[in-house]
């Protein structure tokens, strides 16, 4: 609800009379004019690269593996619920292994469609989808910016050693195990 | 969605008429009108509080186990007789309403009740939400959200229980379980069977089979729907899609002549799942399995996709834009040629009131002596009762012989228009002695069904138009074949086997290349617009006034699940 | 060869083809430039990929609007979708003719006059540039219709209008000259500019001289009153629907029209290829050597110009419609009539080319129209219309 | 034969085509333009006889007639989009309301 | 020379069966034959002409070209089902109508043509269609009414017209290439007899002008009723005042 008093009243202030007839102008052509001789800030791309901040920048995403080098995913769907350009498409199936109940049959980013805001990174309960410091992405056909889970993998083999993963401790959601088990893998400690 | 249960009672037993003498009770200090001896959870849901409850179901008998509904409730006080709160709570779902009756669920003690009972509950919950298929329609995650602690006091190792297999389409995760027994009074109230059973005691209670006895009945599946958690899990619909993701559209279940009130859950064009839903004296709360996993066949890659038109040898795929003409064509040189009693339409009851009226108007139009066909009803067996082995007026839950939804609605309509008309068999007879030049057949249904004397008898035809499914005896040789949806890519409505005229919408869309049957058939029948059940019925209503009357399926208190 | 030349009709010929030449070569370099410009402006570097310095980066471009895919629409109306490019192209293309390139030549070196550097000089070679102007407007009528888009429809509305309206007081404004100099020859206007006395039309009418820069700019579609190129708040202009060569070729039409329209301005107000104190550019020079010494004068002043174009481009922002329109008809529009109301009463007395009273009047002008703006209080243009700010939780605590 | 004869055929064909124009077509704006045909044939017809009278008055005149022009166009094109916005047609059969 | 009127007569007569045909219809390939037959007409005025009247070299090309394209386009503003192609034809006319102008040493008329015909009058006129028509052809476009009495009367007025003009002698007055060369340019002439013999109609014509513009400005405007206009509440009786930025 915007109430009255949330309404500012912003009027225009008063000109004068040089502004009236646009003088200013001339003030705005100063100032460009003299940054043609500035020194020029270019950097020349592939030849010169620049230096990036690891830890936020948001470049391409990548699947982190857990320790066994198994996707850390577990399908939950949390990243395609956050994801506001609607990039990530997951099928989900039962996993192969004892430990974990779900994980991602199919795992499709949309990189042409994604924006980089790296909501899925916030909503991802395990740590398994992170954005990495990677910008040069380039391709030649859309199919070929459609990553699947084996490219995303990838991503995350080749900029490990960039970024290492937030908290590899994470593993995914144990739905199985024995009844009084001796040492069951902890959840995600997120209640409790 | 309104939270006046419309018609029909929510609550088990039958709805008593709205009469004068109507309890009114007293809720948090509101007056509130009930309808006599329902619980006073049930009224309080009905008036549109949201009162936590998970073993009480309006279809099952009431066991006040889970002890989330609890109330607080005046009652003389023992030594002055004075009305006072009683100092115990009691369980709303089990206290009957009574006139005058004073409760509270708004007070502190109720509150408390509430809290210690979720932090009970999720005492060994996993917490395994992000890979649960209930989450997003899950009763513990709302109530711990709502009523319960944000954190749990416990410090001990949560119990690890073993997803267990209890039967062919289903899956017990017994650690996020709560005990309601919904399930268990399920299959022996409704269906039935006594399949299932509760093993052990206190904290170590368990939901099971019996050894060599899986949870295996015709309406097993509803147990997945009465299971307030993630406990009861389907394996048609595991890690499928999350729940969120789904649009939900209300429909009517085209598996037999019950005509179950349902809802299709989709997403993306694709049928996900089928719910049951509330519609008392139908199916209540429940559907039979056939229905609930009888929608395999919408996505069937075998689907005739596109109009397929046979001049001479050659085959064309013809135009959705022309077949209005060629069709109107062709019918009108039939009947040119080979007279007004030549021509014949089989209305399928797998066909849509409006559809079928539709194209037994364009028929008429055509050739005002045409033959209406009422069509080939596929029959399976018997009824089914429920609670097996009932007799007929105790069924809980009945699965109808005839697998096809709408024959009283086809025959409604053949009969109201008049005219020349006939049985099936008859029209197969007919046909093969080539009493028939130019005919329209629809088929539609999801299983082979050309009759043997049909197949022979094609050969008779001048011109025929075949409206199917999948590919078959007919569509082979037929001049015209036209592709027909699957209900879910239709609107319309359905005549159940007990004259209830309910209507259905459209959940998705028609594959690519094909066209909605009413569209089409709107189209033909020589009406310019967009095809809607709606408009088409107002048509039909005013030349068959049954039609006026659409029974629709009440809608359910908005807490109550 | 040089017997030739010496009839006007074959030294026309050449001459038009050699600027022909040039106009191409520079509209693509125009490109060039302008990228460069905007980049120096914006302290990056601008195209250097393409050959030394970026300098081959026009072929690159041409070779790009050549290949892309010329999309042409549906439901166009294709014979106007394609010819609407053409006209803007052509129109753009013609306008070089009437300009006075180099002054009077003696091609054989005999001291004789032969021809004159110019490849028409019709009687009426101001009327025809102005004739131009008013079927430029085709190109953008029809470009926007003929793309059946809706925005571009409305786009080529604005564009028209603004043309139409822009033409008025640039018509005003050379009116002043012709009054002043009694023809619509451009080299006459030149001549009466230079020697003797005399001195450039800007000293004698700077408030002419800003009227005509400024619908110069609205006529070609550039800063600040390119509409035409506001995708994010207009969807672009008429030719939002173009692709490939076609665009290319409005493109190369508007730089077209800027180069004819910097000819205009430099051969009405600034002498044309005079340049006071340097030897060589008299009347009386007519050598070949001076013809050449003219000609890159006047395309100096006119790339001169076409800086100054491009520097307006990347300085200033984008006027709103109605202020483009107001600026027009309540701006320039009255002082154009005054000054051309002025110029003939001048003209009457016999004072036109009086600096003292040229120059008078029009310093009396602009106070006039000081005092004016100043009792009304804001600028011609107008003032965006009383918009309340809103901001959520204004009146709430901050936490 | 006079050279004039060819500018004062052609100047006829034109008026010619623009009275064909204006009492066949439908459209009101392609019978406004036929009018201007006319005036166009007119122009043609003033110029060759003021060129043949060895004076410029015809001259004179073809300009006077497009002041007449622009003012039929302007107050023409106006009462068109006034009709149009009445009755949503430009067909003049539609405006012969007139007839009683 | 005896068959000179005959033959512009007939030719005449084929012309205007041609403009008959051609005057949108349903028959397709009536509007063919109509488009053979003009051409056939227009063709024969050109060997006509180049026969008698004018010299086929140097500015009688001119003519004849610029006149050939000028009838031709003429005939398509009349002919043409689509309004735009109607107003771009008449564009067509004016431009094959400058050179001719320019021929007789009106070099001004011809200027004056081109920016006020087809910079100013016909962008008007495209407007209007491109407003008013957004698609095709109407059907009002499709048909035209009464082409037979139209196309009679165009051209027998015409004829008579040309009858007459034929039967007149040549004026001896002047002398027809007197304005060319050196001496006044064209628009000085102009100028002076515009503003020394006919001052007065120049002044009206200025007034009419102005009257025409106002005239066409009431006409055309959107009637806002009144109360539509006001706001409900002044901008400033809203909200906080806050000094301007």
């Amino acid at each position: 609800m915007i109430r009255d008093e949330d309404i500012l009243n912003v009027d225009e202030p008063e000109l004068t009379a040089s502004e009236r007839l646009y003088f200013p102008i001339l003030v705005g052509m100063r100032t460009t004019f003299r940054h043609i001789f500035k020194k020029k800030i270019t950097v020349q791309y592939p030849e010169v690269q620049r230096t990036l901040r690891v830890e936020n920048y948001r470049g391409v995403h990548r699947l982190n593996r857990d320790a066994d080098g198994r996707v850390a995913c577990v399908a939950c769907f949390m990243c395609e619920t956050a994801c506001p350009a609607h990039c990530i498409h997951i099928v989900a199936g039962e996993s192969p292994w004892e430990d974990r109940e779900k994980y991602p049959a199919q795992f499709d980013i949309d990189e042409l469609r994604c924006i980089y805001c790296g909501m899925c990174e916030e909503a991802c309960p395990v740590d398994a989808i992170e954005l990495t410091p990677e910008y040069d992405l380039v391709g030649r056909t859309r199919e070929e910016m459609i990553f699947d889970k084996e490219k995303l993998l990838e991503v995350f083999d080749r900029t490990n050693g960039v970024k290492p993963r937030k908290n590899p401790k994470i593993t995914g959601y144990v739905a199985t195990g024995r009844r009084n088990g001796s040492e069951p893998p902890r959840p995600g400690a997120a209640t409790s | 969605m309104p939270r006046e249960s419309r018609g029909g009672s929510p609550c088990h037993g039958a709805g008593t008429d709205r009469s004068a003498d109507m309890p009114k009770i007293n809720i948090d200090n509101e007056a509130i009108e009930c309808r006599p001896g329902v619980p006073v959870l049930q009224a309080a849901l009905e008036a549109g509080r949201d009162v936590p409850h998970y073993c009480y179901h309006p279809g099952l008998s009431i066991v006040a186990s889970c002890r989330l509904c609890l109330m607080e409730m005046q009652l003389p006080h023992p030594k002055t007789g004075e009305m006072d709160w009683a100092p115990k709570l009691f369980p709303s779902c089990q206290t009957p309403v009574k006139d005058g009756m004073v409760v509270r669920f708004d007070s502190e003690k109720v509150r408390e009740n509430q809290r210690e009972c979720m932090e009970y509950f999720l005492l060994n919950h996993p917490l395994d939400c992000p890979v649960c298929d209930q989450a997003g329609e899950c009763h513990l995650q709302d109530y711990s959200f709502k009523f319960g602690h944000s954190e749990s006091r416990m410090v001990d190792q949560k119990l690890k229980n073993p997803k267990k297999d209890i039967g062919p389409r289903t899956l017990l995760y017994q650690d996020r379980c709560v005990m309601c027994s919904r399930c268990v009074r399920f299959a022996d109230e409704v269906s039935g069977t006594h399949e299932l059973c509760i093993v052990n005691r206190g904290s170590r209670a368990e939901i099971d089979v019996f050894p060599g006895l899986p949870l295996d009945n015709a309406l097993q599946g509803n147990v997945v729907d009465i299971c307030p958690v993630g406990s009861l899990l389907d394996k048609d619909f595991l890690f499928k899609q999350r729940v969120w993701f789904l649009k939900a559209t209300e429909s009517i279940c085209p598996g037999c002549s019950t005509g179950c009130a349902i809802r299709v859950d989709h997403h993306r064009e694709v049928v996900q799942r089928l719910k049951p839903r509330y519609n008392p004296g139908v199916n209540d709360w429940w559907m039979c399995d056939e229905g609930r996993f009888g929608f395999k066949y919408v996505h069937d890659p075998r689907r005739i996709g596109r109009p397929i038109l046979r001049r001479g040898g050659e085959v064309e795929r013809p135009n959705w834009d022309d077949i209005p003409e060629i069709v109107t064509y062709r019918f009108e040189q039939a009947v040119e040629r080979h007279g007004v009693d030549k021509v014949a339409a089989v209305l399928s009851p797998m066909m849509a009131c409006e559809e079928a009226w539709l194209l037994a108007k364009f028929i008429r139009s055509v050739a005002a002596e045409a033959t209406l066909v009422n069509g080939f009803v596929p029959v399976d067996g018997d009824d089914q009762l429920f609670p097996a082995g009932c007799a007929t007026d105790e069924a809980k839950f009945t699965i109808r012989r005839e697998k096809c939804p709408n024959r009283r609605g086809v025959e409604m309509i053949v009969s109201a228009l008049g005219g020349n008309a006939c049985a099936f068999d008859e029209f197969v007879e007919r046909a093969g002695k080539g009493d028939f030049a130019a005919v329209w057949i629809v088929g539609g249904y999801p299983k082979p069904w050309v009759p043997k004397a049909m197949e022979k008898a094609v050969g008779e035809f001048r011109f025929s138009v075949v409206q199917d499914m999948f590919p078959n005896a007919l569509t082979e040789v037929a001049s015209l074949v036209l592709p027909t949806c699957a209900w879910v890519e239709r609107e319309g409505c359905f005549v159940n086997h007990a004259g209830r005229i309910q209507p259905f919408e459209r959940a998705i869309e028609p594959r690519e290349g094909a066209k909605r049957d009413g569209q089409y058939l709107f189209d033909i029948a020589g009406h310019s617009g967009l095809y809607t059940g709606e408009r088409v019925r107002e048509m039909m209503a005013a030349e068959i006034p049954a039609f006026a009357e659409i029974a629709e399926a009440p809608a359910v208190p908005v807490h109550q699940h | 060869m040089m017997s030739l030349l010496e009839d006007q009709f074959w030294f026309s010929a050449a001459l038009a083809l050699v600027i022909f030449g040039a106009m191409m070569t520079a509209v693509a370099y125009c490109i060039y430039f302008e990228r460069k410009i905007s980049a120096w402006m914006q302290d990056r570097k601008g195209p250097n990929r393409v050959g030394p310095l970026g300098l081959l980066q026009p072929l690159a471009d041409g070779g790009k609007f050549l290949l892309k895919e010329d999309i042409i629409p549906a439901n166009v109306d294709k014979p106007l979708f394609v010819l609407a490019p053409a006209i803007a192209f052509g129109l753009g293309m013609i306008g070089f003719v009437v300009l006075p390139w180099g002054g009077r030549v003696d091609v054989d070196g005999d001291g004789a006059v032969d021809v004159i550097a110019q490849v028409a000089d019709p009687g009426i070679g101001l009327l025809y540039l102005l004739g131009i102007g008013g079927l430029a407007v085709y190109a953008v009528v029809l470009g926007g219709w003929a793309n059946n888009n809706k925005y571009a429809f409305f786009a080529a509305m604005r564009s028209t209008a603004q043309m139409l309206s822009y033409e008025i007081p640039m018509g005003l404004a050379i009116l002043v000259i012709v009054l002043m100099t009694g023809s619509l020859r451009l080299e006459a206007i030149v001549l009466s500019q230079l020697g003797g006395g005399n001195v450039w039309n800007i000293v004698h009418h700077p408030l002419a001289f800003l009227i005509l820069l400024t619908t110069l700019f609205a006529e070609t579609n550039r800063t600040p009153f390119d509409l035409a190129e506001a995708e994010q708040e207009l969807i672009g202009g008429y030719h939002t629907e173009y692709s490939a060569l076609k665009f290319g070729l409005f493109f190369l039409g508007e730089y077209a029209h800027m180069i004819t329209g910097s000819g205009l301005i430099v051969v009405m107000f600034l002498g044309g290829w005079h340049l006071p104190w340097v030897p060589g550019l008299r009347p009386e020079d007519v050598s070949i050597g001076a013809m050449v010494l003219k000609m890159s004068v006047l395309g100096l002043k006119i790339a001169a110009f076409l800086f100054l174009f491009m520097w307006v481009r990347w300085t200033l922002p984008r006027f709103r419609f109605d202020q483009l329109m107001r600026l027009s008809w309540k701006g320039m529009l009255p002082v154009a009539l005054a000054l051309v109301c002025y110029t003939t009463w001048l003209v009457y007395v016999g004072r036109a080319t009086d600096i003292r009273w040229t120059l008078g009047g029009n310093a009396v002008l602009m106070a006039v129209v000081l005092v004016i703006s100043g009792v009304l209080g804001s600028p011609i243009t107008g003032r965006q219309a009383h918009m309340p700010a809103v901001r959520m939780f204004a009146s709430r605590p901050a936490r | 034969m006079n050279e004039a004869l060819g500018y004062i055929v052609l100047g006829a064909l034109l008026f010619a085509l623009g009275v064909v124009g204006f009492l066949s077509r439908r459209n009101l704006i392609v019978i406004f333009l036929s009018t201007e045909i006319m005036f166009q044939g007119v122009i043609v017809n003033l110029v060759a006889l003021s060129r043949l009278h060895g004076n410029v008055q015809g001259q004179a005149f073809a300009l006077f007639l497009l002041v007449i022009a622009a003012v039929e166009a302007g107050l023409a094109l106006g009462l068109v989009v006034l009709l149009f916005r009445r009755k949503g047609t430009l067909d003049v059969e539609r405006w012969s309301s007139m007839w009683g | 020379m005896n068959h000179w009127p005959t033959l512009v007569y007939g030719l005449f007569a084929m012309g205007a069966l041609g403009v008959y045909c051609l005057l949108p219809r349903a028959e397709r390939s009536m509007r063919a034959a109509g488009a053979v037959l003009g051409a056939a007409a227009l063709a024969g005025f050109l060997v006509l002409f180049a026969r008698y009247a004018v010299s086929p070299q140097g500015s009688g090309v001119v003519f004849l070209v610029s006149g050939a394209i000028a009838i031709a386009a003429a005939v398509k503003v009349i002919t043409h089902e689509r309004p735009v192609y109607s107003a771009l034809y008449f564009v067509l006319v004016v431009l094959a109508i400058t050179p001719l102008l320019i021929l007789q040493s009106a070099e001004f008329a011809a200027a004056a043509l081109v920016i006020i015909y087809a910079g100013a009058i016909l962008v008007t006129y495209v407007f209007v269609i491109m407003l008013a028509q957004q698609s095709g052809a109407a059907h009002y476009d499709r048909q035209s009414r009464e082409p037979f009495i139209a196309v009679l009367a165009g051209f027998l007025t015409t004829a008579v017209v040309a009858a007459g003009i034929m039967e007149l002698p040549v004026p001896a007055g002047g002398d027809p290439t007197a304005m060319g060369g050196e001496g006044p340019s064209n628009t000085e002439v102009i100028g002076r007899v515009l503003m020394a013999d006919y001052s007065a109609a120049l002044e009206i014509a200025g007034v009419l002008l102005l009257i025409a513009m106002i005239g066409a400005v009431v006409i055309s405007r959107k009637r806002v009723p009144t109360e539509d206009v006001v706001e409900s509440r002044t901008p400033g009786m809203i909200g906080r005042e806050v000094p301007p930025y």
